[in-house]
């Protein structure tokens, strides 16, 4: 199938099929979620040697385990025997993981250390038989990505820009972040339609959040409402963010915080925030959310970071955190977990109201009728958008340039053999 | 005695039982005392067996799907009139099944009332979910009738299967 | 006094549950008056939030699953009975967890009690159905005794999930 | 794949893979549904300007929609920006649809009357952004039909002769008819196994529906099955019916009603009805069961219709609804109702004994032993038809004669590249 | 009077309920007298209409989920404690909803009491199940309290939907 | 797709795709479950005249009923007709079956006995319309198998050595054994991990099983876990069991039953156990578990015979009953049926444990990174086998060489055009 076809940025139309075909989900398990790098967890679930936590790549069920040595690794969470799963908690501290099965025993490394009747496997080499390990895994302050593709580029060169936007969120103060959670959920809608949203969709919240407006809970003030000037930023490989430029007024950058305690609690570290951040990114500009590509999204303002799930083409099962400084005070950490959860989550005031919109997306993407017509994505509010200090492209907050970079790269990447043809296209980009 | 207390407490639960289905949910609200807390954690799958049920559930103010008080649960029944909240338009349909119904201490003042539900819920065409689990409230006699001062809901599904959660236990 | 009375309604639920269960489909219909009325509404998703849930229900006589009186109901529950009635050969095997039972009046003569219920049926080799919703019922003194005079059935599904209706609620 | 073979009209076979095949569902699906004349809902649910109902035209999700100047509009139930559906009620009034995603809103003409943010679609043509309508809608005596195919027959032609027998039900008396309901339910089944049995079935209803006889409940009267005679009538297009013909003792039309006040009823307005349809179907021809082509259902003594909507080869949602004279007295529609209801729906004392049956036939279809073996379609009495003034082929009441020019013609639409064609070997037929 | 042991007889299977739910298996096995019966038939479609439920279940002795004495019953319940039992580790999240209960006999000494339950089971990530059905118990006075003597679980599938049944009735 | 390419017995390597693909599923429909005696009940189920059960072979529901002349018979459970279930009881007695849509009759050989309306189908050839037969069906000591396949050899060639085996658990006295059940559960596995688990896996005991010995509740007593010798025997057509040699202190047979009343009543009755089968099977060997291929599996111990039916490649239905001896005295029947259910059936304290590690394996599959990596299938005790009285080719217990030589067979079986092929490519085996 010829993928690129799918995606017509000059006409802003995406095809419907991206969203419902068993075909093209299949490709994107081989090459999206067996390729890209991908979120596992956030060092602060791990702290201590022994400690896991059972995640997903994708549809690969993994172990994130740290070992006796407190050195992080993730594995296949599958015995290498029969193939049943060693690990059905969802957290916990383990020397050894035992499988039910017939009782080979795995190491924090991943080893195959014990298997019983040892002697009946005269030519077993058990280095061959560890669980199977991802091919690369880095952190990137305090983010755990891993990727099953040897060929992937190093996780700082994945992240691209991106990373200098991360910081806002995960490097203000010192110690960094950490997390509580996950919140997980399925609901019958493709992936993308997420992601997507996440990672450029201003235009909806008006509509879709209309209630959190009218009873004050949006997750920026109404000074942020009235400026209403925002960019989308491309990153390139695929990542996308929206993000507020502070008014001229030099407003400063809590103008866009939800509630007052955590504006007061930036102004009341701003030192510290604009020794690590520089000026730019600790007074000029204040992400609110995007997408770390293909299925990682984050909003800076409501503190949480979620991933999408694929589980089929019209399924995805939810992952989100609230994330909250390390260094703040219990107060504020109450404050910012109540935020991130009283917005963000199954029941959150916000996100409720997100969901169903999904699904409906992803229903009429089988429409025999409805995909004869191409969805639309032409919105690009011509807007000056002078913020040279910025890295990455940017377009007005009013734009669908976000959500059409996206899908090109996601095409790209389902069109590319190898990793290697998709930097030469993805550097082809900027 | 002991009787009319336990009918009380029956007619109470049945009764706000009732005003939830029938989305009566500003006259649900006053069934609640002014210091109200409206929790409901996360629930997970641990490693060891664990040793009470509590081990299973997230610590307050750290996972939790309602972690309300008066002002925040308020907001939530506007929402739930509101024409703009898109999650209840057109609304649900919900039948809640309130059963063993336990009384477990009585100092006098405030009642620690036990129940366990079946929370039916339909919508759309043919959306269907049920939410199943457990209720401890401190139920507090105010004025001859009793107010919710604190409820702590239990859901037992360690990954939700629905796909939001817009409604009220 | 209101004690034996709730014990009463109770009782007279939870048997009329039991005849149902265990199939003893003409027992049951004995436990009506025979005026009696029979109804179960279509429901629906409105446009506007409806002040009112009977604003989701269809209008008596327009559409229906049951709108019986004691002569239609009674060739039901013979159908019931009979080998020729292929629906329920073999039987559903059903349960009923009749709950929250509330009096919601008296007036002597009669008394109106609403309950909610879930009614599982299973049949042939894998067969499973929930039926979920509430019944207003009118129950009038009869002897000594109740019996069912008016039962208004509130199924909460807009699009029935079941292949068919062939029990009693 | 060669749908004309999986139907052998002289050999009286018919492949059971066409109730099971996904291939073959998916050809339906394209060259049925998108192409032939479905049934929306009836002028009754939608009196006034503004009033709609959310229908199906097969999966395909439409707005059935009268607009202020009282014209009525079909339109796909889907958002043109993103693809959200646009209504989720199931009927109401409303001069505008809001879509929840972005507030796309659209008027009762279908047109996109409001975008937010417009500044920001320099270059959308608000025109081509309207709600995707239907290519022709028509209505037939309060039978409103539409089609996705521009180059489908008018609505006349496509009825053919069934038009003529639609009328004993739809214009008896002055004003019509009008309907409650509908009726929803979802069944395990094959469409096409409801279609056929209300085509031509007569033969399943001594067996099926032995207790509704043996409780005096049956949807004709004793008279008319002491009669038994019928005939199975086929109108062309795929069209399809089983009527009664009264007996040369002329014991009137209403021989067959299944409850005496109806019979009243209908001698009390003898004059006014015959004076509408003319003396043969006033008196001569008592249609009981039908089937318009593919997926609508009447039964004109049980008084209702109904559509078989396809869910997948293996499942169906059934929507159904009682149909009355808008004319009769409140007495009269209540006893109307009450004998469509009490004998079909979910509850049906009828059509509970239905279900299972088309359930398992379509379960057997999913076999791969039972496929090796056709079902049998044979049955043909030989019995004279020489009712002259009847439109359409006549056949015996006791007979598949029906069933298969109804699959014959489903065979003729699966396989044709379009109307052309169709309407060519349509016509070979007669 | 009549109330004291319906009210006690509730109290008592909620009780039971509880500790099931809070895996307190130990003190769950201590409500049952050292005599007891664990009965659990199975249960299946029958060719001629069954003149009653029991003609549709096993024979004593015959098919069953579940036969056990004390000793076989123990075991069980020390299995459900085992960190070995792979079943439940780690272990099923439950509710009971315990409803419809009849007391349908009294003979000074021991009673028969029916009721419905719906079992709630999930587990891992996504397991999830509905055990349906009815209990017949026996429950005898012993030094002032009760204690189940016989128990009769009918559970209405003929087919059984979960993949196991690794928790208790 | 090359099936053979997926099972390496040199290498001892699986590839997990045979428990996950549509494929696979599909062509084991045709080429096993078409093809292979299936177990289709016991004798001591139908006993009389009239007397029937339905059952399923695979996916294919059929019933096996005793005609009036007392001969068994099995047909396909649907109406010839439309496709209709004829019988939709699970057991009973008659003399005939009534389809519930048009009502044709058939007695208890399959005959087509009564058509309604028959003169309405002048051509119909009864004899071509009975009931679907198996192709050939014969009962082995009590069982009863069935193929749809007319070219499938007899059965007993069929059972190969497999027969010498059963007969230890069906022919130890006089009148031979009666079952009781079945219990049915659904499981999300594939068919194959359970029937290669009974065909050989005594390796999972000590794990998968720890708490049944941590509880005193084991299938065989300490004293046989202290010798713990055992073999693997194949015996041809895929068919594999485990059994225990007995100790040369010779112990007796009984030594590894699990409960002391069975083995008193063996030893109560040893002499006639020796007159039937002999010195080696009433004293040598004590077979444990084993799987007559392709989903049959047998527990001599634990006294069950149970059926792994397919429901699809990651669903199965299990069918399980206890068996006991008819001349057993009414407690002994009691025992063993105890010792039976009380380990073996959903809520059994064994087979609880294992349904969680099929399932895992089988979702393993699924895995898009997993099915790079082939399950391991390597254990081979080098122990030495002696008995060279027992037929079949032995292997240690501590060995994979039972499962390695059923995947051969299943895949000789799904790669043969015809049985005439497969009865080459088997033999080629021993
Ligand atoms: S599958 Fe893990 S030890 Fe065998
Ligand atoms: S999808 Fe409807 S407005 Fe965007
Ligand atoms: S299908 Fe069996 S008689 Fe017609
Ligand atoms: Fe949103
Ligand atoms: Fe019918
Ligand atoms: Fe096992």
């Amino acid at each position: 199938m010829d993928v690129k076809s799918l995606v017509d940025p000059e006409g802003g139309l995406v095809d419907r099929r991206i969203f419902a075909d068993r075909e093209i989900y299949e490709l994107e398990r081989e090459r999206l979620f067996a390729r890209c790098w991908l979120y596992l967890g956030h060092e602060s679930e791990v702290p201590n040697p022994g400690d896991f936590v059972t995640a997903y790549m994708g549809e690969e069920p993994v172990i994130l385990w740290r070992d006796l040595d407190g050195r992080l690794g993730a594995f296949l969470n599958m015995c290498r025997h029969r193939g049943n799963r060693v690990c059905r908690a969802d957290r916990g501290n383990a020397k050894l993981l035992t499988c039910s099965y017939h009782g080979w025993i795995y190491n924090s490394e991943g080893k195959l250390v014990v298997v019983p009747m040892a002697e009946a496997f005269p030519d077993l080499d058990r280095q061959k038989w560890g669980l199977i390990p991802v091919a690369q895994l880095e952190s990137y302050k305090g983010l755990i990505f891993a990727t099953f593709d040897p060929e992937a580029p190093a996780l700082l060169e994945y992240l691209g820009d991106m990373a200098w936007y991360l910081d806002i969120l995960l490097d203000r103060r010192e110690g960094g972040t950490e997390v509580t959670g996950p919140h997980r959920w399925l609901v019958d809608a493709n992936w993308k339609t997420a992601a997507e949203n996440f990672g450029g969709d201003g235009y909806h919240i008006a509509t879709t959040h209309a209630s959190a407006r009218e009873l004050g809970i949006d997750t920026t003030t109404s000074q942020a409402r009235r400026w209403n000037k925002g960019r989308q930023i491309f990153c390139g490989n695929g990542h996308v963010l929206i993000a507020w430029v502070t008014p001229p007024d030099d407003a400063g950058p809590w103008f866009a915080q939800p509630v007052p305690e955590l504006a007061d609690y930036m102004r009341a570290h701003s030192d510290e925030i604009e020794r690590r951040l520089g000026p730019v990114r600790a007074r000029k500009v204040v992400p609110s959310a995007g997408t770390v590509f293909p299925n990682l999204s984050v909003h800076w303002l409501a503190r949480t970071i979620r991933v999408w799930h694929p589980r089929g083409p019209d399924k995805m099962e939810i992952w989100s955190w609230a994330i909250v400084d390390k260094a703040a005070p219990a107060a504020i950490k109450r404050a910012m977990r109540s935020v991130s959860q009283y917005r963000f989550n199954a029941a959150g005031v916000f996100e409720q109201d997100d969901m169903e919109n999904w699904i409906q997306v992803t229903a009429a993407a089988r429409s025999a009728i409805a995909r004869r017509f191409a969805a639309n994505y032409q919105m690009s509010l011509n807007e000056e958008t002078p913020e040279t200090e910025l890295p990455g492209r940017l377009a007005s907050r009013w734009s669908d340039s976000n959500q059409l970079n996206f899908y090109l790269h996601w095409a790209r990447m389902l069109d590319a053999k190898d990793w290697g043809e998709i930097k030469t296209t993805a550097s082809q980009l900027r | 005695m002991a009787d009319d207390l336990r009918r009380a407490v029956e007619d109470f639960l049945y009764r706000e039982a009732e005003l939830l289905d029938e989305r009566r949910f500003r006259e649900w609200l006053d069934l609640f005392t002014d210091d109200l807390s409206y929790f409901m954690p996360l629930r997970h799958n641990p490693f060891q067996r664990p040793a009470e049920i509590s081990d299973e559930l997230a610590k307050p103010d750290e996972g939790y799907y309602f972690n309300d008080n008066r002002e925040t649960l308020r907001i939530r029944v506007e929402r739930a009139h509101s024409r703009n909240a898109w999650a209840e338009m057109p609304p649900s349909r919900t039948r809640r099944l309130i059963t063993n119904i336990r009384i477990k201490n009585d100092d006098g003042r405030e009642l620690e009332v036990h129940s366990n539900f079946i929370v039916y819920r339909t919508r759309l065409e043919k959306d269907e979910d049920l939410f199943v689990g457990t209720r401890r409230d401190i139920l507090r006699r105010v004025d001859g009738g009793l107010k919710i001062a604190r409820r702590t809901i239990v859901l037992d599904q360690a990954v939700l299967a629905a796909k939001n959660i817009s409604i009220f236990f």
